[in-house]
């Protein structure tokens, strides 16, 4: 009884929520012929994954607590950590939540999605050993645990990407994928290497308090070769092609969790060395850093999708410029900003899965996701089509959708924080973000122009719904986007706000874990304060209200007078009008749908064009010029 | 001595890197690949490396504070980034493999459908 | 007992002052000044001012004919949200010291609350299938991207200069922006806010989809694009949400510079908010409609984001250093 | 009342498709002039749509060549009830000096119920005025026959 | 960026527009404006000149046989097919057809666009209908006529000045002149004749004398 109490204790949840996964890979691997013992196992330990993060929310967000793991309890000895540790804290929780989430969504997705493949066994061992790499990286307490799982998750995530080696370049992708991310991999351990040599621990905890004490040129250098290695894995600019390749070849499940989760892996590495190892967010430079960064991947790649013609290497290069936002806010350094970024993190991962599991029920029925060639999908895949709707709204931030609340966050901590500091620039991140909006916005009309409404080739005239159980995997997502937007005040106080508040707290951090916090430099947040107002339950109210008194004066003026074509033959009526021969189809091609945008840009897309060359030696110079000049930068002002 | 090491470990990561950058073939890709994870492997055994000190292999009872050995860490490091550096050169030798197949060629200057 | 009053409180202001019955009131005679003015401007006698509500009640009893290309459910019921929204819109927006309903939206809420009207027509044109409406979306869109950096630059401008006033730094909410100007005047009396008001002058006819920057619309070119295929009632309720929308981005305007001139009755005001409207839409859409031709999409854009872009750009730094 | 609103606001409000089916461009011209200050067909609600989804009547112009036949045909069926069909000039009505032409497949009421005739090669402004107006009238009787 | 019209625009608001309100105020045609036709059946002698100028095939006649010999002859005039040239009212030797200015032409059937009339001709006789001389006849060209005119209307040729170009051969819509040009002849068929006096506003000479 003991013993099954003491298995039972949260404390050993983190280790536990880790292992099923991998166990779950383990042995799928091994008994995973039969397809149905491979579904069951599958499905098993994501859930029970799921459910350990969960049963960790009361502890860990709600009562603040953080839990320190030693593997096989062995304790520091002499004040130095020498054992293998977990640290869970507020932060290392949400991003948990938010992978145990995904994993599981994508999880229920795939059992249908992937059923026309082959190698299915395969295919589950990777992804939950994808799965397990991404969860071990958030909950580890020792950077070079953190190093080996993000070797684990990219391994799995480049074997994944080339999994369905026929389809159209996705080799090419993941051996792009597997250069450069190797690339940063090596900049990960190098760094972990160095800071080991200083000072001679590899725990978080205690590297966050040694490290600030001993910054000298070798520390320096290891900031940057972090930063760097951690932003290959985040795809921020310049190494967001990679991301565009691998989703554009990966299967829709596998794109969820390299957009949702993987990336958000980076994110959380970024925010551990800056705030926590370094914690050099203080300093404006390593702010002026962060924003920088994010706001050209914010820009950069919301005109590259700009110019996309395909489905999924178009919502890539949206997720990179998303994840700009969620890099811009945390690097803002309130407590208004990080939540805001965190905030944004959720929903980046909840309306990009939905957008990915889209474009998959798109493809997986269609066969092809080029938006030249579809069109009209609307009246073939009429659940499909509202549920995109919803991710799309969702993305650009169309109220009441949750994208909207984080991103009206995010403006106004970028701009209260140019109003307090009296910068400038941060008034153009302002700027850039609210036009970036917009392009964001564009962008999906023309998805949703060109895939779902519009005119109906003849080719897809055959095109049926998606089963349930995909569906159903979409319809979590959707309904979880509305629920993150209509009640932003519960996701604030209940996800973020702690969250936020464990990055703020350094010393509590290094304290959990035996170590002496006291020389933490103590980063003030400042208060979590909104300037403006927004209250969506109330507005959606007062919406629907308007709504229904429109509709009822609407149907009362005859607004239901409607007359539809009920033959199986089209009437001349009932024909679009147009001026050419009637059969013929007159689609207009996603491919330069904003030709008025782009005319007066010609130049810098025409220039944008030929940088992403696609050879992988282009994308591996980026890769070195990008750590040259943050470890100068970080040589400069750190 | 040990200077030497580290001079040599940055130049190996060097010249790796040079080597992905510069070099049109995969396979020479791959080689960068694996002369830089090499590097690193010299990096994280001069890390650990005591001039003078003995093979790390105590029993609890051994051990006490006038023992002096190597660093086991940064060993324990190095086998493992060794065997994260043979699964790398192993999965980019079979995807450079299916790219032969694919593409009919090695050079990554024409191995660029994905662009733009 | 006190709720039920509140709630029909509520209601009233949803469906009838600031809500509904007004929009559609005032909105409709707007819509009519405006052609009626633009005839006078060119030597025309021009439609009598109640015409937009011919047109409305004719469009009511038409038959409507929903393609067979097009998706149905969408294609009915974005009118429907466009106009909902708008009239949303208009609660949010400050008559002078009151607002419906002041705690749920600020600045950024109205911002985004704009496109939904459009994009509820982009959506209602993507589904009915036609060509035109796709060439209509695809300029509709560019024309929103146009307006959108002016328009936040505007809106960050008044932001700032009140946050500063009043010591917050800066201030989203719109029914402190009115009352600020309620107690120290219109904000147009500042020299920095003068680009903006300009600004946003030139704003309102894109945003709306008037001449010269109706290119979206050109019906003469791509048949009203995105209504090619709309027939009798929803397209009476997209006519009316054109008319609305001139009625909201006016209010906008007066909400934004020309708050100091509330009277404090209600009944007052919310006349004075009409002739005020008036007087802007007669200054930024029929004035300018008179004189000029249709712009082509691309110089919609250039034109947005450089001089109208500019504009507001002197008045944003002017309010930053506090002039 | 709200019937009696539609029906009041049905004769003041027509909108107007014009199709040329064929036509030389006179009578275009000519119907263009009606909406020019001179003549402002506006001051009594008449507006050119540009959609015969939107319009009331359709105007159509031409002596109705084969080739442009099926297409008129498509066009006055799209326009929603209730509609009127009013031929301009003397083409659409007979085919005029086209007549008998291999390539003239009208008069256009071999095909549609025409509802007003504008004689004139081309009318006058004047006479369009009155066509239109007639049409107008002839909109409102059918829309109150319909309810 | 130039606005040419910008001070025009404004100017314009404050003064009156320049609308004729046309069902308010009624509209004159300009003089000389060809509207809806009239048509003369006591003046016409159905030579069918007019049908045969006609382009739009706007003009038919109909002949009803009645007992005595006579005939009702029923001009139609469809408006709905007339260019409003004019060509017919040129031609028409007896003035029979006439242009107002009359642009009202606006119906709901077509038959309200049909202009007839019709008369009733006897047989031939001696009399014709008098019409005004002075005009379908050329004045006579310098050196005066060398043939006397006949007194019943009908023509007569002046070989003197006559080529034989067959013009008004062609022209006779009844067929009552041959010209011969080899034999250098001019016959008329009197009983054919009926003196509608086309010949002589074909003649390029001016050498038939009516």
């Amino acid at each position: 009884m003991n013993m099954l109490g003491n298995i039972l204790n949260y404390q050993h949840f983190p280790i536990y929520a880790i292992m099923v996964l991998f166990l779950g890979s383990f042995l799928i691997a091994a008994f995973g012929e039969n397809r149905a013992v491979r579904n069951v196992l599958a499905l098993l330990s994501i859930t029970a994954a799921l459910g350990f993060a969960v049963a960790l929310v009361k502890p860990v967000l709600l009562e603040g607590e953080i839990i320190s793991y030693w593997m096989g309890a062995r304790e520091p000895a002499g004040g130095y950590a020498i054992g293998i540790a977990l640290e869970v804290d507020a932060l290392s929780l949400f991003f948990a939540l938010l992978v145990a989430t995904a994993v599981f969504v994508s999880g229920v997705y795939s059992i249908q999605y992937m059923n026309r493949d082959h190698n299915e066994k395969e295919y589950y061992t990777l992804y939950l050993l994808l799965c397990g790499g991404v969860m071990g990286m958030v909950l580890s307490g020792d950077l070079f645990n953190m190093f080996i799982m993000v070797e684990i998750l990219t391994f799995a995530a480049v074997a994944l990407t080339a999994f369905r080696n026929t389809v159209r370049g996705a080799v090419e992708a993941a051996f792009k994928y597997l250069v450069v991310g190797c690339m940063g991999s090596t900049c990960i351990l190098v760094g972990t290497a160095i800071l080991y040599a200083q000072t001679h621990t590899l725990n978080l905890a205690q590297l966050a308090q040694l490290v600030p004490g001993e910054v000298n040129t070798a520390t320096k250098l290891a900031f940057a070769l972090l930063f760097v290695g951690f932003g290959t894995k985040a795809f921020i600019v310049p190494f967001h092609p990679l991301a565009a390749d691998a989703h554009g070849a990966a299967p829709a499940s596998i794109s969820v969790i390299i957009s949702g989760v993987l990336t958000k892996s980076g994110i959380y590495g970024i925010i551990r060395i800056t705030y926590f190892l370094f914690q050099s967010m203080g300093l404006g430079t390593v702010q002026f850093l962060l924003v920088f960064i994010g706001s050209l991947s914010m820009f950069v790649c919301v005109t590259m999708a700009l110019a996309q013609h395909d489905f999924k290497r178009l919502l890539a290069f949206h997720s990179i410029s998303q994840i700009g936002y969620v890099l811009t806010a945390v690097g803002l350094c309130t407590a208004l900003g990080v939540s805001a970024g965190l905030y944004h993190a959720i929903n980046h991962t909840l309306f990009k899965g939905l957008l990915f599991l889209a474009a998959g029920a798109v493809l997986h029925e269609t066969g092809t996701t080029d938006l030249n060639k579809l069109g009209g999908l609307a009246k073939k895949m009429p659940h499909t089509t509202v549920l995109f709707l919803i991710g799309a709204f969702s993305i650009s931030g169309v109220p009441p959708f949750n994208g909207f609340a984080s991103k009206w966050m995010i403006y106004q901590a970028s701009y209260q924080k140019a109003v307090e500091s009296g910068n400038i620039g941060f008034l153009l991140v302002t700027i850039i973000a609210l036009v970036t909006s917009v392009l964001t916005l564009a962008s999906f009309v023309k998805v949703s122009h060109s895939v779902f409404f519009g005119q109906l080739p003849p080719e897809l005239e055959n095109v049926r719904e998606v089963s349930w159980g995909m569906r159903f995997a979409m319809g979590i997502f959707a309904l979880l986007c509305i629920i993150t937007g209509l009640f932003p005040n519960l996701v604030t106080a209940y996800l973020t706000e702690p969250a936020a508040a464990a990055v703020f707290s350094v010393k509590p951090y290094i304290e959990a874990m035996g170590f002496d916090g006291s020389a933490a430099a103590a980063l003030e947040g400042g208060s979590f304060q909104c300037v403006g107002a927004w209250d969506p339950v109330s507005w959606l109210l007062v919406l629907c209200i308007a709504l229904l008194a429109i509709t009822i004066v609407a149907v009362a003026g005859k607004y239901d007078n409607v007359s539809r074509c009920r033959l199986s033959t089209v009437e001349d009526k009932y024909q679009l009008f147009y001026g050419g021969e009637k059969q013929e189809l007159s689609q207009l091609g996603g491919d330069d749908l904003f030709w008025g945008f782009k005319h007066n840009w010609r130049a810098y897309f025409n220039y944008m064009h030929r940088l992403h060359s696609g050879i992988v030696n282009d994308y591996a110079l980026w890769a070195v010029v990008d750590l040259a000049l943050v470890t100068l930068f970080s040589l400069i002002v750190l | 001595m040990i200077l030497l090491n580290y001079i040599a470990a940055f130049f190996l990561i060097g010249l790796g890197m040079y080597a992905i950058v510069t070099k049109y073939n995969l396979v020479k890709t791959v080689i960068g690949l694996s002369i830089a994870d090499y590097g690193v492997n010299l990096l994280l055994i001069s890390i650990g490396f005591n001039p003078g000190g003995t093979a790390p292999i105590f029993t609890w009872s051994e051990l006490d504070y006038n023992s002096f050995f190597v660093d086991p860490v940064p060993q324990a490091l190095t086998l493992t980034s060794i065997v994260i550096g043979a699964c790398v050169t192993a999965m980019s030798l079979a995807l450079v493999i299916k790219l032969e197949e694919q593409y009919g060629t090695i050079d990554t200057r024409q191995i660029r459908r994905l662009r733009g | 007992m006190t709720i039920v009053i509140e709630a029909l409180q509520y209601l009233g202001y949803v469906l009838i002052f600031p809500g509904f019955l007004f929009c559609f009131l005032a909105g409709m005679l707007l819509c009519g000044i405006d052609r009626k003015l633009v005839a006078k401007m060119q030597k025309r006698v021009g439609p009598p001012v109640l015409q937009p509500f011919y047109d409305f009640f004719k469009l009511c009893g038409k038959e409507t004919i929903v393609p067979a290309a097009a998706e149905r459910i969408t294609f009915m019921l974005s009118p429907l949200v466009g106009l909902a929204a708008l009239v949303v819109i208009q609660l949010f927006i400050p008559v002078f010291g009151f607002t419906a309903f002041s705690g749920i939206g600020d600045i950024i809420v109205i911002l985004y609350l704009l496109l939904v009207p459009a994009l509820a027509m982009i959506l209602g044109g993507a589904a009915s299938g036609s060509p035109y409406a796709g060439v209509g979306l695809s300029r509709e869109m560019v024309t929103i991207i146009s307006c959108e950096l002016p328009l936040v630059l505007v809106l960050l401008a008044v932001a700032k200069t009140v946050g500063s006033a009043i010591g917050t730094g800066l201030c989203f909410s719109l029914s402190e922006i009115a009352e600020y100007q309620l107690v120290n005047g219109s904000l147009i009396t500042k020299i920095s806010m003068l680009p903006a008001a300009a600004a946003m002058l030139l704003i309102i006819p894109g945003e709306t989809g008037n001449h010269p920057f109706d290119a979206a619309e050109a019906e003469t070119e791509i048949c009203e694009g995105m209504l090619a295929e709309y027939s009798g009632a929803p397209l009476g309720v997209f006519k009316l949400s054109h008319a609305v929308k001139m009625l909201s981005l006016t209010s906008l305007f007066v909400a934004l510079f020309l708050g100091g001139l509330g009277t404090g009755i209600m009944a007052l005001d919310a006349l004075l908010l009409f002739v005020l409207c008036a007087l802007i839409t007669a200054a930024s859409i029929s004035f300018v409609h008179a004189f000029t031709a249709r712009l082509k999409i691309e110089q919609i854009f250039k034109y947005y984001w450089t001089v109208v872009s500019l504009l507001a750009l002197i008045s944003l730094v002017l309010a930053w250093y506090g002039l | 009342m709200f019937k009696k609103l539609i029906e009041e606001s049905t004769g003041k409000s027509p909108w107007l498709f014009h199709i040329n089916a064929g036509s030389c461009n006179g009578c275009d011209i000519e119907l263009v002039s009606v909406l020019t200050p001179r003549y402002d067909a506006e001051r009594l609600g008449f507006k050119l749509a540009g959609s015969p989804r939107h319009a009331d009547i359709v105007v159509v112009t031409g002596p109705v060549t084969k080739q442009s036949l099926p297409r008129v045909l498509r066009a006055i069926s799209q326009v929603p009830e209730p509609r009127c069909i009013v031929t301009m000039g003397s083409c659409p009505q007979s085919g005029n000096v086209f007549r008998g032409s291999y390539s003239v497949a009208g008069p256009l009421s071999k095909y549609v119920d025409v509802d007003v005739d504008v004689a004139g090669c081309a009318p006058k402004p004047e006479a369009i005025i009155d066509g239109l107006a007639l049409a107008a009238k002839i909109l409102k009787e059918k829309r109150g026959r319909k309810k | 960026m130039d606005f040419p019209f910008m001070k025009e625009a404004l100017s314009q608001l404050f003064s009156k527009s320049s609308c004729a309100m046309y069902p308010a105020v009624p509209s004159e045609a300009a003089p000389g404006y060809r509207g809806r036709i009239i048509y003369h059946p006591e003046r016409c002698i159905a030579c069918g000149m007019c049908e045969r100028v006609c382009s739009g095939n706007a003009i038919t006649r109909t002949v009803e046989h009645l007992e005595e010999g006579q005939d009702k002859i029923t001009l139609t005039f469809n408006l709905g097919s007339c260019t409003f040239c004019a060509t017919c009212a040129d031609f028409c030797a007896k003035q029979a057809i006439e242009f107002t200015g009359d642009y009202h032409m606006v119906a709901t059937k077509e038959e309200d666009l049909l202009v007839s009339g019709s008369f009733i001709k006897a047989a031939p006789k001696k009399k014709a209908p008098a019409a005004d001389k002075s005009q379908g006849c050329q004045a006579p060209a310098s050196g005066g006529p060398t043939v006397k005119p006949r007194d019943d209307g009908k023509p007569v040729n002046d070989p003197a000045r006559c080529v034989y170009c067959t013009l008004c051969a062609r022209k006779c819509p009844v067929q009552a002149l041959t010209v011969d040009r080899a034999a250098k002849t001019w016959t008329l068929d009197e009983d054919k004749c009926i003196a509608c006096g086309s010949c002589a506003q074909a003649c390029p000479k001016n050498c038939i004398i009516i």
